[in-house]
């Protein structure tokens, strides 16, 4: 079982795409970036006139409403995200026993486990926003793209949804999801938008959540 | 006035005094034989044909603007006959043999220049669709060469080889393909026209078309009535708002292509190249400035002005194709109103309404067709049958599956 | 090293202690920092800078900004060339490079300059009266002399070695310039709070404040200037950004801008781009651009030497340059008299001022206090001079002429609005009779347009206009704006004009457009041939439609048309502006989509595998798949191919088909759904089967195929082609959202989640077994053909197996979350070694389905039908689909529409190949004998020979006829026999083994 | 250009896909005609001015929209949701 085991090991989206370290600029890094692996995600779609029930037993479970509007909603360990019109992205801190859920909430929903399907990261620092400006077709100002407030739209051509995590004195917290298969061009993109202030890139590879 | 290089250095000598209007500025009469809707390079190009091969000068080509206000003066100037389907190649061949002997026929230097169109492939699959191309090309006796990426790094070696996105494999070239200086086609059209007697009736804009007895027998105009035996609309771009004054729906829908200038530069470039892996196309005019283009906005429009995402897919396309035109710059861009037909192909026929005749249709694709459009239409309008090489743009096409869609595209204007 | 001749003692906003080293046709010079090139080259005393398009006149200097028609200069060097850029626009830097450009062999003697005398007959248009004759030498001698002669500058044409990038900002005003308009409005705003972005092409704002000496609230215009700024720069919500040209207006209050991050460095910075191509979101935009002046039409007018009056002051105020030693102004207004005024401040001589009004006694005693002559109601006639202007003929108001000697001529004709972006949405602008210019006639939705661009020339008019907007703007865009303070006063300033737009009579050629050398005479002649539409003017004549877009010329042709046809200006036509304002680099609009980062690239989960395994790749739509798995010592592709083909058919392969498109289906009407979206029937498919699906396009025409398989009773995963996964996905949402929104169905592509693999050949099932965990029974019984069921693979990882088959063999996908392909790939390599299993790439699989008469990518092309394709079976009469009714007129039904079959050549040795078209033996090859034509071929290594597979008239009923398969573009002309498009066990016997 | 998705907020139309006129009416079922169904799927008003039309917001939340937008200028003038049209209290 053993040799199973480890000739059986996941390999993260992120493997063979980057590296922690510093890119770009020397100096004190403008935006840090920290890469996100080992989370579980779904998607959940409710059925027709079935938002109500499903977001009740969202909330029975794991303690979270499903948001109404794009905005991502936060519990002890799972965010429900709004990922369109009475469809949302479930993701849990790690993959444990997440299978079990899925298959729980399967009653109320149609429930595709998305787990793989996505790389994802963590963006902060002081420059963030000026890198993502260089690719992402939204206002990102906090009056325009609160704490909480998602949006799934494109940056150089690749589908990405992102959320505006919190706001610190450092400047805001972001996090990204692209496609799985897109990564690589996605981290070209943004290696050669965040180059300009200096990047700082770090891996967690135990959860997805901070 | 005859032109040629002696009435040019007499005229010199006496300080170009001597020189007359190209064309009559006529008031309309109140009938004609026919009247076509439409100055630009179509209709100009019908009335030439109507006169000069079928002695029907009792003719108004009647235009809202000014000649050649539309998509005859706004597009990239490339003909070539490089086309696919049985009801295509014939009739742009036509067209390229008519612009060979354009000048002559018109006494016009239109420029017309048989510089090359190389059309790119980046995959064995469409290197196959190309040789299928070039092959049926031949078939139609039109030249084709289709090269392997040695031959079109010989001809080009400043496109990306070797770091592309998408690698150039090759690509399908007609050696006879090239530009026309676009004003000067509708210009040379009109000119031969006039001197034959059809009148050029500019600044006369057709509201409404005059029925009686389910027959169209005259236009309402912005400068009044005129009575005609024949009607006959060329006026894409505008085509379902015409065809809707005589109560017909067309498949067509109008859409916004937009085309691009660079500053003058010295040659880079000597025939026109088109991307296989974007909407890119790009070739240089005589006065040096590159002109380049790429797919249509893609929604409904009627502005002829475009939006910056297809202005910058085209300059991304153009730097993934030729990364040396980075400092290059965009000196104009511009739009036209295109008819965007539901297979891609253009409609030359009559209409249910009688003697109400149709051209329409052309996509992006008029100007290369001016000539054989002209040749073809004024056919029909004179013989009431379509002529051979245009039989397949009938309206009804739609209706019994005889489409003619040349990229596979199916009935979204928008794809082809 | 030059001394600078032409440089004031003092005075300017450049940074005498820091000297720049330039260079210009290989000759060394210094400037400071603050300068233009264009500036430097005065300071220098250079004053011959370029040769003109046609005639190859020698041109100067003219303007002090972005309208500069005649000092375009090739700037740096090598790949870094930047051919037509204008002089007056580059900020200098150290180690700058120019060159002149459209001149041979050197600017000072150009041999094209020997166009000027056959000028006489370079008229207009007049190539299209001759070079007709004989035909071909249109081509082979004319056009080749022309090409070669126009154009301006080079271009490198090789790769340019700077990168580029996009950027989107939003705000709530946008303020176009940086001049006093601009930053007034900048201002109000700004203080409300609203996010302002304000955008000037300079490298230094202020506008005109920086060429003029003014005064405002009763101080020096600079510490205005500098006040505001620093205002400015406080507020947080308010972004400066100089160097940045707002090039166009389009829809919906978008903006677009170019930044010139780098241009003022002699490269850019390590990780910085060149520039930036912006687009900009504004609520609200206050257009303040200001204004340009007017040259006058005049015989000479191009001499090296006559400068624009405002363009003179510039020189003098910002950069401490007096462009001439002797200066005579010619001005149609009281503009220009600033100019002499300033010279006289500045020390320098005005030898005399031609004021076209007549005699009035203020400006008389003002000249006089200049020491110049004044020649009311005069003109200037002409200008002399080759290289550099010696002189000006002057018409005196009793029409007496004499003649003058100097080396500058100022030359003031009032202002036109630069409203270019009003009209970027076909907006027109209206001609106002009091100013003599045309102003902003239609505004789009959203802009406003302040000071002098709105023509309001005075700087009280800009900075009340600029208040005023600034504040309502941040009040319409949500913003309580503070009690506005009082606008500052001005000193006064009279804006009198009486336009001269031409003088004539003098010799010489007048130019209208001076870069593409059009001159009064065109315009006149096209006039006189009926070129009078004001269309028809710029396209007969050329006029505006050089590098400049005719920022000086097309007033002055306009007033000249109006003359020769007895009509007005606004009777004459408008000028209108397309954008780009001024050009736009190329790069800048690209940013970063060039070479591989052109478009994204999608790569599988088992890609990095596939490296190791030292596959070759293709691209497939935006995916990168493994093409082939060559080993050392294989001659060539095929060679490979062949190895992966008989590896397959004899033991096991394995291959990568994560790229296909995947979708989850659920809902209570999964099952309808799909009745209605493919030809064949789904609701009779039971839980754990696996079915091929075709779907048409709406117009009977074949869309997509793939399997779907039933997973549950209301959940099915359907597959779609690689290249077809999005369109797929965007055609059944419009089924279920528009079409049948009433049906509950919850779809989405899982296509990310799932690595999947294709492990083929007969011994699949022995490799699978190895890998899938042992509690699944793989029996042909237990696991039987279009089994489709999940199972756990290395111990409890779920998976889902399906037994589809594209190679024809015993095969299987096997999809694990896509974390887990590449250990996919490893178990399954592991399981299979004892078995001989070899990875295939899309190749060998390409070969298979052709063996096996599979349609692909080549036959889906959009112009066949299920019928055309063989399939026509499938379709079911039962219901109602997509496609349907199309599918079924007339001409695509018709008996002799070609029809898929395959094709083998006669000669065993010969090779097919796609695209050949299919003649009748013994019939010429033209275009009426075309039967169809080869879809795809390959070499199959089972035959032993290629085949092919192709649409021909008659189809499966003309099996075993020959017909030529035709391909003149690869010189190819062979027999083929048409035979059964199954060529390889055709009884299905491997597929259910 | 720029499409206020009712989902999702004002985006630039580079989010989004068009597909045409949005009030044609597919002829549904096996008793629809050839006839009727050749006029959906190719015949067009193509009016110059006001234009109901269908846009997918396929790089947002893969919502059907039905835009009114004037040919003529571009002004939009309303953005629905494709599915409330008759999917309605379901939705």
């Amino acid at each position: 079982m053993a040799e199973t085991a480890t000739l059986w090991a996941p390999r993260s989206a992120w493997a063979g795409i980057a590296q922690a370290g510093q890119i770009g600029a020397a100096g004190p890094a403008g935006v840090t970036a920290t890469l996100l692996d080992g989370f579980g995600l779904a998607t959940l779609i409710a059925a027709p006139g079935g938002a109500p029930a499903l977001s009740q037993a969202v909330e029975g479970r794991l303690g979270i409403a499903l948001p109404a509007t794009p905005k991502i909603v936060s519990g002890v360990s799972h965010d429900a995200i709004w990922s369109g019109p009475d469809q949302w992205l479930l993701r849990a801190a790690t993959r444990d026993g997440f299978s079990g859920l899925l298959e729980a909430l399967s009653a109320q929903a149609a429930v595709s486990d998305q787990s793989d399907a996505r790389a994802a990261m963590r963006l902060s620092g002081p420059r963030v926003r000026e890198v993502l400006a260089k690719g992402v077709m939204l206002d990102l100002h906090p009056a325009a793209f609160a704490v909480g407030d998602t949006a799934l739209t494109s940056v150089a051509y690749i589908g990405v949804h992102l959320w505006r995590l919190a706001d610190g004195p450092d400047g805001s917290v972001f996090e990204i999801m692209v496609a799985r298969s897109m990564v690589g061009s996605f981290w070209s993109w943004f290696a050669a938008s965040a180059a300009e202030f200096g990047c700082q890139v770090s891996i967690d590879r135990s959860t997805g959540r901070g | 006035m005859r032109y040629s290089i002696f009435s040019l250095l007499s005229q010199a000598l006496q300080g170009h005094k001597g020189w007359t209007p190209a064309w009559r500025d006529p008031a309309p009469k109140p009938e004609y034989d026919v009247i076509i809707i439409g100055g630009g390079g179509h209709g100009l190009a019908t009335a030439h044909y109507l006169a000069s091969r079928h002695g029907i000068s009792n003719v108004a080509v009647l235009e809202k603007g000014y000649l050649g206000s539309g998509n005859v003066g706004r597009n990239t100037t490339i003909i070539r006959s490089n086309y696919l389907l049985p009801g295509n190649t014939p009739f742009y061949e036509l067209s390229m043999k008519l612009w060979e002997g354009l000048e002559q026929d018109l006494n016009y230097n239109a420029m017309v220049s048989q510089r090359g169109v190389l059309n790119l492939y980046h995959s064995d699959a469409q290197r196959d669709a190309f040789a299928r191309r070039g092959n049926a090309m031949r078939l139609a006796g039109v030249d084709a060469e289709l090269l392997g990426t040695d031959q079109v790094r010989a001809m080009l070696p400043y496109l990306d080889f070797d770091n592309a996105r998408f690698p150039i494999h090759g690509g399908l070239l007609q050696r006879r393909g090239g530009s026309a200086r676009h004003d000067a086609v509708a210009w040379g059209f009109a000119r031969a026209a006039d001197s034959r007697g059809v009148d050029m009736i500019q600044n006369c804009e057709v509201t409404g078309i005059t029925m009686a007895g389910g027959r169209a027998v005259g236009v309402e105009t912005s400068r009044g009535p005129i009575r005609a035996k024949k009607i006959a609309m060329a006026v894409a771009g505008n085509s379902s708002r015409v065809a809707a004054m005589a109560g017909m729906r067309l498949p067509i829908e109008t859409h916004v292509l937009q085309a691009f200038v660079s500053e003058g530069l010295k040659p880079l470039i000597d025939g026109v190249v088109t991307f296989g892996a974007g909407h890119f196309y790009i070739s240089q005019s005589d006065k040096g400035g590159l002109v380049f283009g790429g797919d249509i906005d893609g929604y409904n429009s009627y502005a002829q002005r475009g939006n910056l995402p297809v202005i910058e897919d085209v300059m991304e396309s153009a730097m993934a194709l030729w990364p040396g035109l980075g400092r290059v710059r965009m000196l104009r861009h511009w739009g036209g109103v295109m008819d965007m037909s539901m297979d891609g192909s253009p409609i030359i026929d009559t209409t249910p309404v009688e003697g109400f005749y149709l051209n329409a249709g052309w996509c992006y694709g008029g100007f290369k067709a001016t000539p054989a459009s002209g040749f073809c239409f004024a056919h029909l309008i004179a013989t009431g049958q379509p002529h051979k090489v245009a039989t397949a743009y009938r309206l009804d096409r739609f209706a019994t599956g005889r489409v003619i869609d040349e990229k596979g595209a199916g009935a979204q204007p928008n794809l082809h | 090293m030059s001394t600078q001749p032409f440089r004031l003692a003092s005075g300017g906003l450049i940074d005498r202690g820091q000297q720049l080293d330039f260079s210009f046709d290989g000759a060394s010079y210094r400037g400071y920092a603050g300068d233009t090139l264009a500036s430097a080259l005065l300071a220098n005393g250079v004053r011959l800078v370029g040769r003109s398009f046609k005639y190859h006149r020698p041109r100067g200097i003219l303007s002090a900004g972005p309208e500069e028609p005649n000092a375009l200069v090739e700037l740096r060097s090598g790949a870094r060339r930047e051919p037509n850029t204008r002089a007056t626009v580059v900020e200098l830097f150290g180690g700058l490079t120019a060159a002149s450009q459209n001149r041979w062999p050197s600017l000072a003697f150009d041999l094209l300059s020997i166009n000027g005398l056959v000028s006489p007959a370079l008229v207009a248009g007049f190539y299209y009266k001759t070079f007709m004759w004989p035909a071909s030498f249109w081509e082979k001698l004319y056009e080749p002399l022309i090409r070669r002669a126009a154009g301006l500058g080079r271009a490198a044409g090789t790769e340019d070695p700077d990168h580029y990038e996009k950027a989107f900002a939003f705000c709530d005003l946008l303020v176009i310039g940086g001049g006093p308009a601009g930053l007034s409005a900048a201002l109000a705003a700004g203080r409300s709070g609203a996010r302002v972005i304000l955008c000037d092409e300079d490298f230094r704002l202020g506008g005109r404040l920086l060429a003029e000496k003014r005064e405002i609230g009763g101080k020096p215009a600079s510490e205005w200037l500098a006040a505001t700024l620093a205002e400015l720069a406080s507020l947080p919500e308010v972004r400066i950004m100089p160097r940045t040209t707002v090039f166009g207006l389009y829809d919906h209050g978008i903006y677009g801008a170019v930044e010139r991050v780098a241009d003022h460095l002699p490269q850019p910075p390590a990780h910085l781009p060149r520039q930036r191509g912006w687009r900009i979101q504004a609520k609200r935009a206050i257009l303040a651009a200001g204004a340009l002046e007017r040259p006058i039409v005049f015989a000479g007018n191009d001499r090296p030497g006559v400068m624009l009056a405002g363009a003179v002051r510039s020189y003098v105020n910002r950069h401490g340059v007096l462009p001439g030693r002797e200066t005579v102004l010619f001005t149609a207004g009281d503009d220009g008299w600033r100019t002499a005024r300033d010279i006289a401040a500045a020390g320098g001589k005005v030898a005399a001022i031609v004021d076209s009004r007549p005699a009035d006694p203020a400006r008389k005693a003002l000249a006089d206090k200049l020491g110049a002559r004044l020649f009311a109601g005069g003109a200037v006639m002409g200008a002399r001079g080759g290289r550099q202007l010696n002189g000006v003929t002057i018409r005196d108001a009793s029409g007496a002429v004499s003649e003058l000697s100097c080396d500058l001529l100022a030359v003031s004709n009032g202002w036109n609005p630069t409203l270019h972006l009003t009209s970027h949405q076909n907006g027109k602008p209206a001609w106002d009779d009091g100013l003599q210019c045309f102003v902003p006639g239609t505004v789009p939705a959203g802009l406003a347009v302040a000071g002098s661009a709105a023509g309001r020339l005075t700087l009280a008019q800009a900075l009340e206009d600029g208040a005023r907007l600034g504040s309502e703007a941040a009040v319409e865009t949500g913003f309580a704006t503070k009690l506005a303070e009082p606008v500052p006063a001005t000193d006064p300033e009279t804006n009198g004009l009486s336009p001269v737009w031409r003088v004539s009579g003098g010799r010489g050629k007048a130019f209208v457009d001076y870069q593409n050398d059009v001159t009064d005479k065109d315009v006149e002649l096209a006039a006189r041939e009926g070129f009078r539409p004001v269309e028809h003017l710029k396209r007969y004549t050329t006029l505006g439609m050089a590098t400049d877009q005719g920022k000086t010329s097309n007033l002055s042709g306009l007033a000249i048309m109006a003359e020769q046809t007895g009509r007005t200006i606004p009777q004459t036509g408008t000028t209108t502006f397309r954008p780009p304002y001024t050009p736009v680099a190329i790069g800048a609009l690209a940013g970063h989509h060039r070479g591989k980062d052109f478009r994204p690239i999608r790569l599988a989960p088992t890609h990095d595998w596939s490296k190791e395994q030292g596959a070759v790749f293709v691209e497939a739509g935006q995916w990168l798949r493994a093409q082939y798995y060559p080993r050392p010592g294989e001659a060539d592709w095929l060679t490979t191919v062949n190895r992966e083909v008989k590896a397959v058919r004899a033991g096991v392969g394995l291959c990568d088909v994560s790229t296909l498109g995947k979708i989850d289906i659920q809902g209570a009407d999964a099952a309808e759904f799909l009745e209605r979206v493919y030809i064949n029937g789904w609701k009779a498919l039971p839980i754990g089967k696996a079915r091929y699906g075709l779907m048409l396009r709406e117009d009977g025409f074949v869309m997509d195929d793939g399997t779907t398989s039933r997973l549950g009773e209301t959940h099915f995963l359907m597959t779609t082609t690689t290249a077809n996964a999005g369109k797929v996905m965007q055609h059944l949402e419009f089924c279920h959202q528009v079409l049948w929104p009433e049906l509950d169905i919850r779809m989405v592509s899982v296509s990310e989640q799932w690595a999947q693999v294709a492990i083929a050949g007969p011994k699949a099932r022995e490799t699978l077994r190895g890998v899938v965990d042992a509690e699944y029974d793989l029996s042909n019984e237990a696991f039987p053909y279009l089994a489709a069921r999940p199972v756990t693979v290395g111990g409890g990882i779920p998976a889902r197996l399906f037994r589809i088959s594209f190679s024809g063999e015993l095969a299987y996908e096997l999809a694990v979350p896509a974390d887990y392909g590449d250990a996919m790939m490893r178990a399954l390599m592991q399981a299979g070694a004892p078995l001989g299993i070899t990875p295939y790439g899309t190749e060998a699989l390409g070969v298979m389905r052709i063996e096996k008469g599979h349609v692909a990518g080549n036959e889906l092309n959009g112009q066949t039908t299920a019928r055309d394709l063989g399939l026509g079976r499938m379709v079911s009469s039962k219901k109602d689909f997509i496609g349907r009714l199309m599918a079924g007129r007339q001409a695509l039904v018709e008996q002799d529409r070609p029809a898929f079959v395959g094709f083998k050549p006669v000669e065993p040795g010969q090779r097919l190949r796609a695209g050949a078209h299919f003649i009748g033996i013994g019939k010429p090859a033209a275009m009426e004998h075309d039967e169809g034509y080869m879809t795809s071929v390959a070499y199959s290594p089972h035959l032993d020979h290629w085949m092919g597979l192709g649409l021909i008239r008659g189809g499966a009923a003309r099996i075993g006829e020959r017909v030529r398969a035709y391909d003149p573009v690869r010189n190819g002309d062979i027999v083929v026999e048409i035979c059964s498009p199954v060529f390889v066990d055709p009884e299905g016997a491997r597929l259910h083994g | 250009m720029r499409i206020t998705c009712p989902h999702c907020g004002a985006r630039d139309a580079q989010e989004f896909s068009y597909l045409g006129a949005a009030d044609l009416q597919r002829p549904e079922g096996m008793a629809a005609s050839e006839a009727a169904m050749a006029d959906y799927v190719y015949q067009r008003d193509n009016p110059a001015g006001v234009h109901r039309e269908l846009w997918y917001h396929g790089a947002g939340c893969h919502a059907w929209l039905v835009v009114t937008r004037d040919t003529r200028s571009h002004a939009i003038t309303a953005v629905e949701v494709a599915k409330a049209r008759k999917a309605g209290a379901a939705a």
